[in-house]
């Protein structure tokens, strides 16, 4: 887009950067807050005293006040689980709406494209009734197998097979490869970055979850990061600001580090998720 | 197994139609091994679905088709023993240029030294020897087409089905790689089925033209019988560059047609001259001049009379709207019927 | 793909229509169950009788018991705000990234992607902080306003705008169109199945969003749908399941209703946003 | 506002890079007014770029151009007066075709009255009457070719872009939209650059051919000049059906040779004949024969010789492999430096 180089564009280009600048601002000051506050005494947080001193204090006091530790391994479990349930299920359901014409296929996508209307949380009632008959109420499964049949990674793995020129699929049954093949062969690796982008967003979104975590756990050997640290940052609890944003940044750190790590892989991968 | 004069592909009567929609209409087809079958046609006339369907990759309706004495109407494309190059390519873009050409042979599970022993001679055959560790994506568009051809050859199928493989190239490059596919062809003894919509391309390569319209086989056999004895006037516009030119009998001199006068006379353009005012048998007006550097093609407008055309040698310079009279010899016509459209006995 | 009808692959093709429907039944069943339960009486109900009395009362009881119009209406009002502001801001940041080269242009990406990573709930002591601090507590903008800059939705219209062929701005610009018409007159027409989709996908989140309304909100005037919901569930307030679920079918039904109307017209937006 | 011999577009010493990649370099051109102008070369030649820099898709790192007078070097595309056709024809997908049409007069709120008087205009020249309400996605190939036309011509800017604008069609259609363009461009006036790849459109459509090669201008000048003085080889080996064979002095007998050792000898192949053994000036194997109806062409291998091929009228059956030998008038040699490539004087 070298046209935008061009010399009348300029000022929109000048008004559209300080409007983004803006924007991604306001957008991290949360964070920012979070950070701050970690770092520094209660008093000077909440009174924005930006010159109060620097303390490890607060992680100190929030490490010893809850089994992080089993909270870190109970969250790593989960979103393990999670994940891999949804690869297998997305990527079977997603061939099968992309690739396959089978009886009631409409039918059953509308049915899936439902679940992106009615989210889960509005039935938590019924799905507690559900898994507690299931025998899966304060289990890592409990809180994981509701995710796996995701609606938006079927969507997203059907978009992405959908994409895979129908050629590569004929040229691999012409050399000799059968269904299940042409799958793991073709379909599965062109959509590698999606696999990628996908695996994101569901382990976060996973590492972040709560409401229903907090509903199917009641134990400390299954209690998620988030739910101890809601537990942890309970007004009972009589925590301040500096120590909840203090076990606030340790929660989301293993996130945080692994983002920054893996920062040009990540945003590759969106990228080429993107483009397709 | 197979007495040796028996066709390597043999269709009978296939059909093949999607929602009513038509693909192909009762087609029938021998295809002698070693030969190269050049499916022509204007788009949509079914020639990439007879491909299609020789492949594997579409069943259908009715009818049968055989390869080397095999009913393979109902098999797989995996089972087919056949190899296919597709217009696209159709290059996995994941692997590199040796993962691409062995994808078969892994399939297959052919053991490593093989696998390696094929690949050095594919990668030599095609002229891409040093490019094993390229992706698709970072070499030329004519490499990629090597890598098609190669893929295509590495497994020694006997039959190689090519579905308009040049029309992603250049001009020049198209010239080519034309020359090259058909010296593979010959130097591997392989059956080649061609589809293109480029008589120039058909006429060149194959060992037999079949051209086809509308879902049906309108003429096939030799390149010289398709332009020396159209079997209609579909064929006489179709096939020549610039094509037959076509002539109702009311425009030519009622001499010349007095046998058939319900006919369409055919001319082809290297058999029209100018002539001097008052000699010729057709009044025209020109309509375009292109010269093309050996030769201008000068193009004629006159009622009754679509695609006239002559050929002169080197540059000749006429402006649109000049009129001028044609000469032919009479024993060039060639007379299709009226209505039909087919060729008369002649 | 009219391969899927060839012999060989029947089977799988049975396999994987029997898979795909046990896979639907099992998504469906918590709705379902939502359904039956809310039309029977609750011993009916938490026993399976399924040859229970049908009955409409747990309706008339669940009606009687909240102002549901009020609800309705700041829901209606929240899912407005949300999705004008998401539709502005997302069409020109999405444009920003697709198209455009500025100064930052990937660091601000990265700030993006870091927001699908860093989910609000997870910092919602520093959110209600900062809402807090802008004067915005117990109003729906308080609640609607972080939605605003939508990091999925950036995403999607990045995506959108990519897939645009370069040409047919080209051809835009040259008859005539400046930066901002070339976006009106044909990005936006373009995307139009990814804006209907986005736009289902944001009104249902925010029809069914609960955490952050909860905790932003503490009078009847702001407080949407779900948050009613589940201070009209709450253990404390002594109802029933029966009356639960037709409280939660009732919630919900605006989203059903609509669904079922213009399901072609959704179907046909997901396909097409995701075809491309 | 400008003399009437004055270029209508004239591009100064335009050099455009992409962090160092080469995309045009100091190159000069001036167009005269209602010429058809065709920019020729192979992929990556610069062409497409050189047709941008006057669009005003791309702004040059240096160098002027000049549309009617006007300096609009630095001005953005859609100021500088022209229209253009792409080659995807970049038709909008969510108008129909009188809505795509009439874009441009849109967006330059041209009065309604007037939008439905050049759009009837512009559809009747285009044959498109009839189909103003369908979609882009329900015409055919050949007839989203005609929109695209329609709307490059509907405004009437005086100068039209075209960036290969057939190459998304088939052959036959192909030939008969060239025409048509032809036409279109000589009744209405208009100044047309053309970017294509494939030497016959320059030839046969344009009054000027540009051959670009490297990001520069190997040589412009009428299709005539091109075809009978090459500047170089790189032209004598581009333009032409088959191109001009290229030959080393060693393989030719020392008396044509004499005069410039250093040479090399190019040959078109109508100026070859077969010759009756001992009477040729080269032996040479067959290594492709090539029927096209109208004539054969056969290719020879042979020691320093790139290219040879001679001209048969009919149809000629040999087999590659075997001998032959060739003749010419030496006076259809064309000599060109070893070195350099250029055209020595003759």
């Amino acid at each position: 887009m070298n046209g935008a180089v061009l010399s009348r564009p300029r000022l929109t280009l000048a008004l559209d950067t300080v409007a983004a600048w803006t924007l991604a601002i306001i957008w991290i000051a949360p964070l920012a807050f979070a950070v701050w506050a970690a770092f520094h005494s209660t008093s000077d947080a909440v009174n924005f005293n930006l010159t109060g001193a620097k303390t490890l204090d607060n992680f100190r006091v929030a490490w010893e006040g809850a089994p992080w530790l089993r909270y870190f391994f109970n969250t790593f479990l989960l979103v393990s689980v999670v994940l891999a349930g949804q690869l297998v299920v997305t990527t079977l359901a997603g061939y099968a709406f992309a690739q396959f014409q089978f009886p009631g296929r409409d039918v059953l996508f509308i049915l899936v494209l439902l679940q992106l209307f009615i989210l889960p949380e509005v039935l938590i009632v019924e799905n507690y009734v559900m898994v507690s008959r299931l025998g899966m109420f304060d289990t890592v499964f409990g809180i994981g197998v509701p995710y796996w049949a995701s609606a938006f990674g079927i969507f997203l793995m059907r978009q992405a097979f959908k994409s895979v020129p129908k050629e590569l699929d004929e040229a691999a049954r012409i050399e000799g490869c059968s269904r299940l093949g042409v799958l793991w062969r073709v379909y599965v690796p062109a959509a590698r970055p999606t696999y990628l982008a996908y695996a994101l967003v569901s382990v976060s979104t996973h590492w972040n979850n709560f409401l229903w975590p907090l509903i199917v756990t009641n134990s400390e050997s299954t209690r998620p990061l988030t739910v101890g640290l809601s537990l942890f940052a309970a007004p009972e609890s009589g925590v301040n600001i500096s120590v909840i944003s203090a076990a606030t940044i340790m929660s989301i750190a293993p996130l945080l580090v692994a983002f920054l790590l893996f920062q040009r892989q990540f945003v590759q991968a969106f990228l080429r998720a993107g483009i397709k | 197994m197979t007495p040796a004069d028996a066709p390597f592909v043999s269709i009978e009567k296939i059909t093949k139609t999607w929602n009513g929609q038509l693909g192909v209409r009762d087609i029938s087809l021998e295809i002698p091994r070693g030969a190269f079958v050049a499916l022509l046609g204007p788009s949509g006339c079914g020639k990439s679905t007879t491909l299609r369907l020789i492949a594997g990759l579409e069943t259908p309706d009715s009818g049968t088709i055989r390869i080397d004495g095999r009913d393979v109407t109902a098999s797989p494309a995996s089972t087919r023993g056949l190899s296919m190059v597709f217009q696209s390519y159709a290059l996995f873009p994941h692997l590199d240029v040796a993962e691409n050409v062995l994808f078969g042979l892994k399939v297959r599970r052919v053991p490593k030294a093989e696998q390696r022993r094929k690949l050095a001679q594919a990668l030599d055959l095609t002229g891409l020897t040093g490019l094993e560790r390229r992706k698709p994506g970072e070499i030329s568009g004519g490499q990629r087409q090597r890598v098609a051809l190669a893929r295509a050859v590495v497994a020694g199928h006997p039959l190689c089905l090519m579905d308009e493989p040049l029309s992603n190239l250049d001009a020049k490059l198209r010239h080519s790689v034309r020359r090259e596919i058909k010296k593979l062809q010959r130097d591997l003894g392989m059956t080649v089925i061609y589809v293109t919509h480029d008589q120039t391309e058909a006429m060149s390569m194959a060992d037999i033209v079949v051209l086809m319209k509308d879902g049906g086989i309108e003429q096939a056999g030799r390149p010289v019988d398709l332009y020396e004895r159209p079997a209609s006037t579909f064929v006489a516009g179709f096939v020549g560059s610039p094509p037959m030119a076509l002539i109702e009998a009311e425009a030519l001199p009622p001499a010349l047609t007095a046998a058939t006068r319900d006919g369409i006379f055919g001319i082809r353009p290297e058999h029209l001259e100018l002539a001097e005012a008052g000699a010729g048998h057709l009044h025209a007006t020109i309509s375009h001049c292109e010269y093309m550097g050996s030769e201008t093609f000068l193009s004629f407008d006159t009622p009754g009379a679509a695609g006239l055309t002559v050929r002169l040698a080197g540059e000749v310079r006429k402006a649109p709207g000049e009129t001028a009279e044609l000469t032919f010899d009479p024993a060039h016509l060639h007379v299709f019927d009226k209505s039909t459209g087919y060729r008369k006995a002649r």
